[in-house]
């Protein structure tokens, strides 16, 4: 119960955290929005009509009152779930903004992160089970290349190759112009075609991590006692590697794996940003270049939601799936 | 055997260090580098880490032109006067290669040491002196791991009011100790735990001493393993941020030579050279880290180390 | 040619346009709205709203921004009653696009609108205005405070919107206008999604003539990014506007007959000395800088030869050579010679020391920053070229990457001491010399300046420009101009170096008549003077 | 032909970075169908080593390097791990030496014992597996971490015997255990072995158990075999001067006089090449032949015996082990005055709500030149007691005052500062000698801390007084130690470095909390001895932690016996022994092993 208590302490307490993090960050930083906007809109080459920005500065209207009441009006408007309106798209809410964007980025990166976690794991048991072996070498040596190449470069150069050179993909966005997003599958088929590259890219050094961890887990708990006794107990190689070792070592893997697809948003704006997906990691980026603040704030308040309940799930897993830590939980 | 040896890491590694204390009092090396040396993986690392110093020190003498110099035909391929061909801007490719390097290791360097100083102190402060400080500075431990790295920096990096080198090393340091930080604190809770640490209690021995000659010497691997991780981490960050166009434009780097090809149109002037050299560079550099890193692990997990 | 994925485009083709002698439909490139576009066709939410607004939507005149020439539009003429009234006759025969007729109404609704919804006027019509009113349906009379030719301008710069459809609206600011936007213009929206607008022809267009396209597809774009670069010259887009580094090679020369791109001057962008800090208070040391740029290697190495360099008048030239006072030679433009500013300079009284360092008038070295926004590529290499420049004459000089905003603000409160501005450029000549000089766009140091960020404080420049603002002749206004350009050649407030360059490229394989150097009946952004000169090629 | 036939055995360790290891050389045994057989020797001789290669367990860096393993007519020792798998656990079974981490933490015990079976195609009744070892059944549905050291200890039993095996290897399964604990696992062992008939080799450090529980028993030193006899007349007649060091350190505590003894010096360095006897350097009778010739395993007496000496005399050499005696029966009446005084000491911690009373209402005094005895069963509170009067936690209720030269001073109250000082007065000897050293200071460094600190000694003097200490520890020449790394000398060395260490500051009370348990046995009397001199000289009230009542009767002059925080039991030190009245002193009694001499004597 006091763990749990703590656990929600700390949840609460980091939100606010957040929260407040996110209300201080536009008010540190020179400039104005409209400024931004009007100035983007013009682009550096053109001379800024100091009209248009008092017109949009009326638009998207001053906050007024002093810090602390600033600060409480927007405490109460984050509670309601109310990020107002995006600079970038006004008048179209925050909420509606991340709404559009998140079914893109969980599917392209959802499916990436299991699919790396998988082969990644799968992997790296094996070159653990095989340890020493020419299959160990070539998969860690092997990944631990790979795992080094730039991702971005890496989608460079897929988009160079597939895209251009070869024309056998798209080289950006979620879908092509002709089909409309809706339920039917010339669309599915389409953003299917589309996702191939950002897929590919985040695929190639995704499992890296998840190998090494996996293997060097392993490695270890293959060398723990009851991995012994069970080959005393003259039970399979196999058998050990699975239920003694594999069974063991990937644990912290899986909470490692809720926390990396907390921070899913996080690790695809570089992604997103080259293959023009029409993700939330792009409406990021998007957001601090225009200081689109409402759509930053939330952004960034939901990816840290998003990490914190994945710790929380990761918590809650290990301890379904570690015994060990099981019953300290339930005191 | 003089007091000066080389500090050795703590548990587990206790007896194949021995050997190799042992082995490099004969050879007059660090025991900790002969383990590395000993490690193939981590061999191989060592001697692409040293090429990359010996280029990014002798950058001058090693590339051809100075990396800003524009003076050349722009867009043109490899071959000729320019081995890389050049970019839009019309300066040499191989020569920002060269001078990339610089970049990188520099960043490298400084980030990893900054965070790695950050995480250091503030997991040594929490993990020694428990109770109110360690709640409060676990608090901003927890709270800087589930804040998001790439965002926060992405935020920092564009809204910091001078783009330099030194602003990017910061970014990446503030946002990257909190890892280390935790490691380290744990390690130094079951460290502060050990006999050894209240017998220094029992002879009279100061905190502060306490924590700078019986617990960090003990926390060398960690500190090593921590510190290549956020070497790598802040190279990656570097040139990530330069790609994104948030670096600062006045430095040559991997990062920003692989913006400029990417804006500047290198792959519709076919340009390939430009794009692929500094990727291959980089992953160059990281690969060599990461190998390094197979010995570091090693240090500290001696089940790693018959390989 | 549509080549490669668009290729899937296919459906929304009607194959009935060539028959009545149509365009099908052309490609062009990006239609606004971010990244994420969402519907928006409220014409005044100028940040958000979607490309299709400039053909949905039609203004009372239409300027050719090249040579700065009103064309009768919604009103078929204009003329002052007095110098503070204006009144407009409207074209006969005019009709929204959901049947209703046009009618000067509408018009004085939407001035209403804009007076009643600051944040919609964003041209800021109502600093100068007092009334707008309908005495019969074909007639607009608008009152001015002040005598109101210097702000012709801005009065047909609005978007005129049916009183039907908006009186209804609750809250216009926050009216997306999302379902069949109704205005009188060439084109309807015909479909959208987040990476395709498509319009089509309104076949009740008052001059529909004249617009021979059946249909426009806008794609969504990352603009820059080398993709849609490689897309242009792939020739997936009829036209497009966009930075291409290289365009000779990477555009032109894939198909030399139908590829052509025309980059025609925009504003001014200029070095900006702090003209509150020695020794850029003293005329004799700007006037000496003025010959110190190496402007042929600015626009060839930073600019990559798309720009052109720019007029010591603060005109743009050749379109508004008009407005230049006779006998400037070179209309204006300043060539690079070195050493005529190291003569001036030492004549001036700053001196070079026995190290060649540039020494001021108290003898000490002069030494000062420059001051670049880090994410402006091309600026910061021309930024490089200038110091190497400054440092040639012997300044101590030291380049700054601040990110934009920060360059802004550091800039508007005077917080630096040499960078780049831009000013001009518009067809509104009052603006293009008001804002970069009048003095009521100034501000102490410390304080925002408006847009005279060089704090140029000179009771005779405020003089010339009271006449421009009051003027009610062209040759007023003229005269008044003369004598602003003469500030410019003679004072030297700044000093500028190019013309920002406005992005055009385009094919001609399925449409012809796109404006060029040639033909410059329009800039490439007046999209509806444009779309009623194109042809179907071959015709 | 034997069940068992272990043929000139040798097992390297070649690890990569340092030199090689023989750590089983040369080694020959035969064990007959349900025989019991113990392994005895100290730490390092080799032992697990040789387990591991008789069950083909041994990994990298190790491998068999000459021999041969024979089990049941099956070569063990090299054919194909296929044909050795069906063996295992059917025929030949184990316990390890850490059965805490022998059971696969993430499933249930139950799920251990069917994958067992599983393995070998078999069925079984798991239940009645642990009603063998006396365990619940409810036992299978729990995970291993929920299960206390004794209760895995069973379960690792119950499964070693769950497919009824014909020989066991147990690798002192009851290490690390609570003595009451162990005994009650050993009975049970011998128990099941008479019901079941099995093979057994039983590796342990502990000769009493070895002796008791053994038919016949082997002693195994710095990877050889030196000693094989029954174990009635290894008791008796000890052939190797080893053996007889080994038995040497055993007494009956209820004697009126006893005399332990102990084998001084550390076993070779088996990475180098070994030329003679290998004891000979440790050997109190050792001649000139022995640092030549190397012995061979030869018959004599009982069994077999590898000493030159043993060959050449035809038997037993001369009991010559260097030995100490202690008087057993001090005055119980005390003339000097207490130097510190605990008086009604409760300690409570508080957990999840519930408060557990770790001491409570404990009072005793300390005096100058005394020791005292705190016995007791584990978690009965000894620690918890130690740290109260050093000051580590402050009691919950009573007080612990020190008399010091001008006033009396509140432990309970001391901080910072204070507390510092008085730890110039109070020192700690720790339990384990390989965790109280930092393993990366020097020997000198540790030492000259305290001198440092406490007595403001400069940093040269601080290294001349270390150097003296070092001396009166024993460790001399004392210039050969001060320079070294912990690692670099034996347990017993750093036992001694540790408590020189506590007397550097000149304490006037020395708690020492089991100070031997992590020793072999061969050193354990050489550390109380120790012990004793420096108490009695230095006139230091010391108090004395340990379970074993035996080193109690050595050292101590009074004994409280601790149980759940109370004492039941306190006294001189014979009288508590002699006639101990609460069941739990008669229980740790009991659980000393049988003297080998009371052995030998009836
Ligand atoms: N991994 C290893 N690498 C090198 N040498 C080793 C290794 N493991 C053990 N040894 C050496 O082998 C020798 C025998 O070790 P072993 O564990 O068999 O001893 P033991 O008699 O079981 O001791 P204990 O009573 O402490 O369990 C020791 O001297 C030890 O130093
Ligand atoms: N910090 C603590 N918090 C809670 N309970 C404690 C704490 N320290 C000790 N205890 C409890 O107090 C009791 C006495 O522990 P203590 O360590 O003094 O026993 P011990 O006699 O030294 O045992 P051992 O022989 O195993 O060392 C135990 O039940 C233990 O669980
Ligand atoms: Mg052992
Ligand atoms: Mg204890
Ligand atoms: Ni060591």
């Amino acid at each position: 119960m006091r763990y749990f208590l703590r656990r929600a302490g700390f949840f609460l307490a980091t939100l606010w955290a957040a929260v407040t993090l996110n209300f201080l960050i536009p008010r540190l930083q020179p400039g104005d929005p409209a400024e931004a906007i009007v100035s983007r809109l013009s682009g550096q080459s053109q001379a800024i009509d100091p009209a248009q920005v008092e017109a949009i500065r009326r638009m998207l209207g001053t906050p007024d009152g002093n810090l602390l009441t600033q600060y409480g009006d927007y405490l109460a408007a984050v509670v309601r779930g109310d990020f107002g309106i995006s600079y970038t798209y006004f008048p179209y809410s925050v909420t509606h903004m991340i709404a559009a964007g998140l079914p893109w980025t969980v599917v392209l990166v959802g499916v990436t992160q299991i699919l790396s976690f998988v082969i990644g794991t799968l992997l790296g048991a094996w070159a653990a089970y095989r340890r020493n072996s020419r299959v160990d070498s070539v998969i860690t040596l092997g990944s631990s290349f790979i795992g080094t190449l730039p991702f971005f470069w890496l989608a460079l150069v897929l988009i160079y190759v597939f895209a251009i050179t070869l024309n056998w993909f798209p080289s950006g966005g979620g879908y092509g112009g002709g089909s409309n997003p809706g339920w039917n599958w010339l669309f599915f088929s389409d953003a299917f075609q589309h996702s191939v590259l950002p897929a590919l890219s985040l695929l190639i050094v995704g499992p890296i991590g998840w190998i090494i961890g996996m293997r060097n887990n392993m490695v270890q708990t293959l060398g723990e006692d009851y991995a012994r006794l069970a080959r005393a107990k003259g039970l399979s190689r196999r058998r050990i590697a699975l239920t003694y070792g594999a069974r063991i070592a990937v644990l912290p893997n899986v909470t490692g794996f809720a926390i990396a697809l907390g921070g899913i948003l996080g690790g695809t704006v570089l992604v997103e940003a080259i293959f023009n997906y029409p993700g939330l990691g792009r409406m990021m980026l998007e957001a601090v270049a225009n200081r689109d603040y409402p759509l930053m704030q939330a952004l960034f308040l939901f990816i840290t939601v998003g990490v914190l309940i994945a710790n929380l799930v990761a918590d809650l897993l290990y301890g379904v799936l570690d015994p060990r830590v099981r019953r300290e939980e339930a005191g | 055997m003089s007091a000066s040896l080389p500090v050795e890491p703590a548990g587990g590694t206790e007896h194949a260090e021995v050997a190799a204390v042992e082995a490099s009092r004969a050879t007059r090396l660090p025991g900790w580098f002969v383990i590395l040396w000993r490690n193939r993986k981590c061999r191989i690392g060592l001697l692409m880490l040293l090429g990359f110093v010996v280029v990014a020190v002798l950058a001058p003498l090693i590339a051809p032109h100075d990396p800003r110099e524009n003076s050349f035909t722009p867009s043109i391929g490899p071959g000729g006067g320019n081995w890389l061909g050049t970019t839009a801007q019309g300066e040499d490719v191989f020569s920002q290669l060269v001078y990339g390097a610089r970049t990188s290791l520099v960043v490298g360097l400084a980030a990893g040491t900054l965070s790695t100083v950050i995480g250091l102190a503030v997991g040594l402060t929490a993990g020694y002196l428990r109770g109110t400080v360690d709640e409060v500075l676990s608090f901003f431990i927890n709270l800087a791991l589930v804040v998001p790295v790439l965002p926060l920096m992405i935020t920092l990096a564009a809204y910091a009011p001078v783009k330099g080198l030194w602003l990017i090393i910061f970014v990446i340091s503030v946002t990257g100790w909190a890892y280390g930080a935790r490691l380290k604190r744990s390690q130094i809770i079951t460290l502060r735990t050990r006999d050894y640490i209240t017998a220094a209690k029992f002879a009279g021995d100061s905190t502060a001493r306490i924590i700078a000659r019986e617990i960090l010497p003990n926390m060398t691997s960690l500190v090593v393993v921590g510190f290549m991780g956020a070497c790598l981490g802040a190279i990656g960050g570097e040139a990530g941020l330069a790609f994104l166009g948030l670096g600062d434009p006045t430095t040559v780097s991997w990062g920003t030579m692989l913006n400029q090809a990417n804006t500047g149109g290198a792959m519709l002037t076919g340009q390939w050279a430009w794009l692929i050299a500094p990727g291959l560079a980089f992953a160059g550099l990281m690969t060599a880290l990461t190998l390094i890193n197979f010995g570091v692990d090693a240090l500290s997990n001696p089940h790693l180390r018959e390989d | 040619g549509c080549t490669g994925t668009s290729g899937t485009n296919g459906s929304g083709g009607t194959g009935t346009g060539a028959a009545n002698g149509l365009i099908d439909y052309l490609d062009y490139g990006d239609f606004g709205g971010g990244t994420a576009p969402q519907a928006n066709y409220n014409p005044y939410l100028e940040a958000t709203r979607l490309g299709a607004v400039d053909y949905v939507f039609e203004k009372l005149m239409v300027y050719d921004n090249f040579s700065c020439t009103p064309k009768p539009w919604l009103a078929t003429e204009f003329s002052w009653t007095d110098p503070k009234t204006l009144t407009f006759k409207l074209r006969d025969g005019v009709q929204w696009n959901d049947g209703k007729p046009f009618t000067s109404k509408d018009v004085a609704f939407t001035f209403d609108l804009l007076k009643k919804h600051q944040p919609l006027d964003t041209k800021g019509v109502w600093r100068y205005l007092t009334s707008v009113e309908a005495p019969d349906a074909q007639t607009v009379t608008i009152k001015f405070k002040e005598p109101g030719a210097s702000t012709f301008t801005l009065v047909t710069d609005v978007f005129v919107v049916p009183e039907h459809v908006w009186s209804q609206q609750a809250d216009p600011v926050k009216f997306v206008n999302a379902q069949n936007p109704v205005g009188t213009g060439p084109m309807k929206v015909k479909n959208f999604n987040p990476n395709q607008l498509t319009i089509e022809r309104n076949p009740d267009y008052w001059q529909a003539d004249k617009v021979k396209v059946q249909e426009i597809r806008f794609h969504k774009a990352d603009s820059g990014g080398a993709v849609e670069q490689l897309k242009l010259s792939r020739g997936e887009y009829d036209t497009n506007a966009m930075f291409v580094p290289d365009i000779k090679k990477a555009f032109v020369d894939r198909d030399p007959e139908h590829n052509h791109y025309w980059y025609p001057p925009g504003g001014s962008i200029s070095v900006y000395l702090n003209l509150t800090k020695a020794p850029f208070d003293d005329v004799a040391f700007r006037k000496a800088l003025t010959t110190a740029f190496d402007r042929d290697q600015i626009i060839t190495k930073a600019q990559l030869g798309y720009v052109k360099a720019a007029s010591q008048s603060g005109l743009v030239v050749p379109g508004q050579e008009k407005w230049l006072p006779a006998g400037l030679k070179d209309q204006g433009r300043i060539s690079y010679d070195a050493a005529a500013t190291d003569a001036a300079l030492t004549a001036a009284g700053y001196k070079k020391d026995a190290q060649g360092k540039r020494l001021g008038k108290d003898g000490k070295p002069l030494s000062f920053t420059f001051k670049v926004p880090g994410s402006y590529t091309d600026w910061v290499s021309a930024a490089q070229i200038i110091v190497q420049n400054l440092k040639a004459q012997g300044f101590d000089v030291n380049l700054e990457t601040p990110n934009p905003p920060t360059y802004e603000s550091d800039r508007a409160i005077g917080r630096y001491d040499v960078l780049f501005g831009v000013h001009g450029g518009s067809c509104n000549m009052f603006r293009n010399f008001s804002e970069p000089l009048g003095s009521d766009q100034s501000a102490a140091i410390g304080q925002k300046a408006a847009s005279n960020f060089v704090r140029w404080n000179d009771p005779g420049t405020d003089k010339l420009l009271e006449e421009l603002r009051l003027a009610t002749t062209d040759e007023a206004q003229k005269t008044a101009v003369a004598g602003l350009t003469k500030v410019m050649v003679d004072q030297v407030p700044m000093i500028p170096l190019w013309y920002g360059a406005k992005w055009f490229q385009y094919q001609t394989d399925k449409a012809t008549g796109w404006p060029d150097e040639k033909n410059p009946y329009a800039a490439p952004g007046d999209n509806v003077l444009v779309l009623t000169n194109l042809k179907p090629a071959g015709s | 032909m034997a069940l068992l036939e272990v043929r000139d055995l040798s097992v390297t360790y070649s690890p990569r970075d340092s030199a090689a290891v023989r750590a089983v050389d040369g080694v020959s045994f035969d064990i007959d169908e349900g025989e019991f057989v113990g392994l005895l020797g100290e730490s390092g001789s080799g032992k697990s080593t040789l387990g591991n290669a008789v069950l083909r367990l041994l990994e990298k860096p190790a491998a068999i390097s000459g021999g041969s393993v024979l089990f049941d007519g099956v070569r063990v020792s090299s054919a194909p791990e296929d044909e050795v798998r069906p063996l295992r656990w059917a025929k030949i079974s184990t316990v390890f030496q850490s059965s805490m981490n022998s059971l696969n933490p993430v499933i249930t015990i139950g799920a251990q014992f069917d994958d067992t079976f599983a393995a070998h195609g078999r069925t079984g009744d798991a239940r009645k597996l642990l009603d063998l070892v006396d365990l619940d059944p409810e036992v299978l549905r729990r995970y291993p971490h929920e299960l206390s050291g004794g209760m895995k200890q069973r379960v690792a039993l119950a499964l070693a015997l769950a497919l009824e095996p014909r020989f066991v290897l147990l690798d002192e399964p009851t290490t690390g255990l609570d003595v009451v604990v162990q005994r009650n696992i050993l009975d049970r062992l011998r128990e099941l072995r008479g019901e079941l008939g099995f093979a057994v080799l039983f590796i342990s450090h502990d000769l009493g158990t070895v002796l008791e529980m053994a038919d016949r028993v082997m002693v195994m030193y710095a990877g050889e075999l030196v000693e094989s006899q029954s174990a009635a007349a290894m008791a008796n007649d000890p052939l190797h001067p080893y053996t007889q060091g080994l038995l040497g350190s055993y007494a009956d505590p209820r004697a009126a006089e006893i005399s332990v003894g102990y084998v001084p010096g550390r076993p070779p360095d088996l990475s180098r090449p070994q030329t003679g006897c290998r004891f000979a350097a440790r050997c109190p009778v050792a001649v000139e032949a022995c640092r030549t010739d190397h012995p061979a395993l030869l018959p004599a007496g009982d069994g077999t015996a590898r000493c030159l000496l043993v060959d050449q005399a035809g038997g037993a050499p001369v009991d010559t082990t260097r030995t100490s005696s202690f008087v057993a029966v001090r005055d119980s009446a005390t003339t000097a005055e207490p130097v510190l005084t605990v008086a009604g000491v409760v300690k409570e911690y508080r957990s999840r709500g519930s408060v557990k009373r770790a001491v409570d209402e404990v009072s005793f005094d300390l005096v100058p030149g005394r020791v005292t005895a705190l016995v007791g069963q584990s978690g009965s509170g000894k620690t918890t007691l130690a740290r109260l009067v050093t000051g580590v936690e402050r009691p919950t209720e009573g007080t612990v005052t020190f008399h010091g030269e001008d006033q009396a001073v509140d432990v309970g109250r001391l901080r910072g500062r204070r507390l510092s000082a008085y730890r110039r007065h109070t020192q700690l000897v720790f339990q384990d000698p390989f965790a109280a050293l930092n393993p990366t200071r020097t020997i000198a460094y540790a030492l000259s801390r305290p001198l440092q600190n406490h007595l403001g000694l400069s940093r040269s003097e601080a290294r001349s007084r270390a150097g003296e200490l070092l001396e009166s520890v024993g460790l001399s020449p004392a210039t050969q130690y001060l320079d070294k790394l912990p690692h670099q000398l034996s347990g017993g060395q750093r036992q001694r470095v540790v408590i020189a260490r506590a007397l550097a500051p000149d304490p006037s009370v020395l708690v020492a909390d089991e100070p031997i348990s992590m020793l072999d046995v061969s050193i354990r009397a050489e550390i109380l001895e120790l012990l004793d001199t420096l108490v009695r000289d230095r006139a230091i009230a010391m108090l004395y932690i340990t379970h074993d009542l035996l080193s109690a009767r050595l050292l101590a002059d009074q004994v409280l016996v601790l149980n759940h925080g109370r004492v039941v039991e306190s006294g001189p030190t014979l009288t508590v022994i002699q006639h101990a009245q609460d069941p739990y002193t008669q229980l740790l009694l009991d659980a000393i092993p049988l003297p080998p001499t009371a052995v030998r004597r009836s």
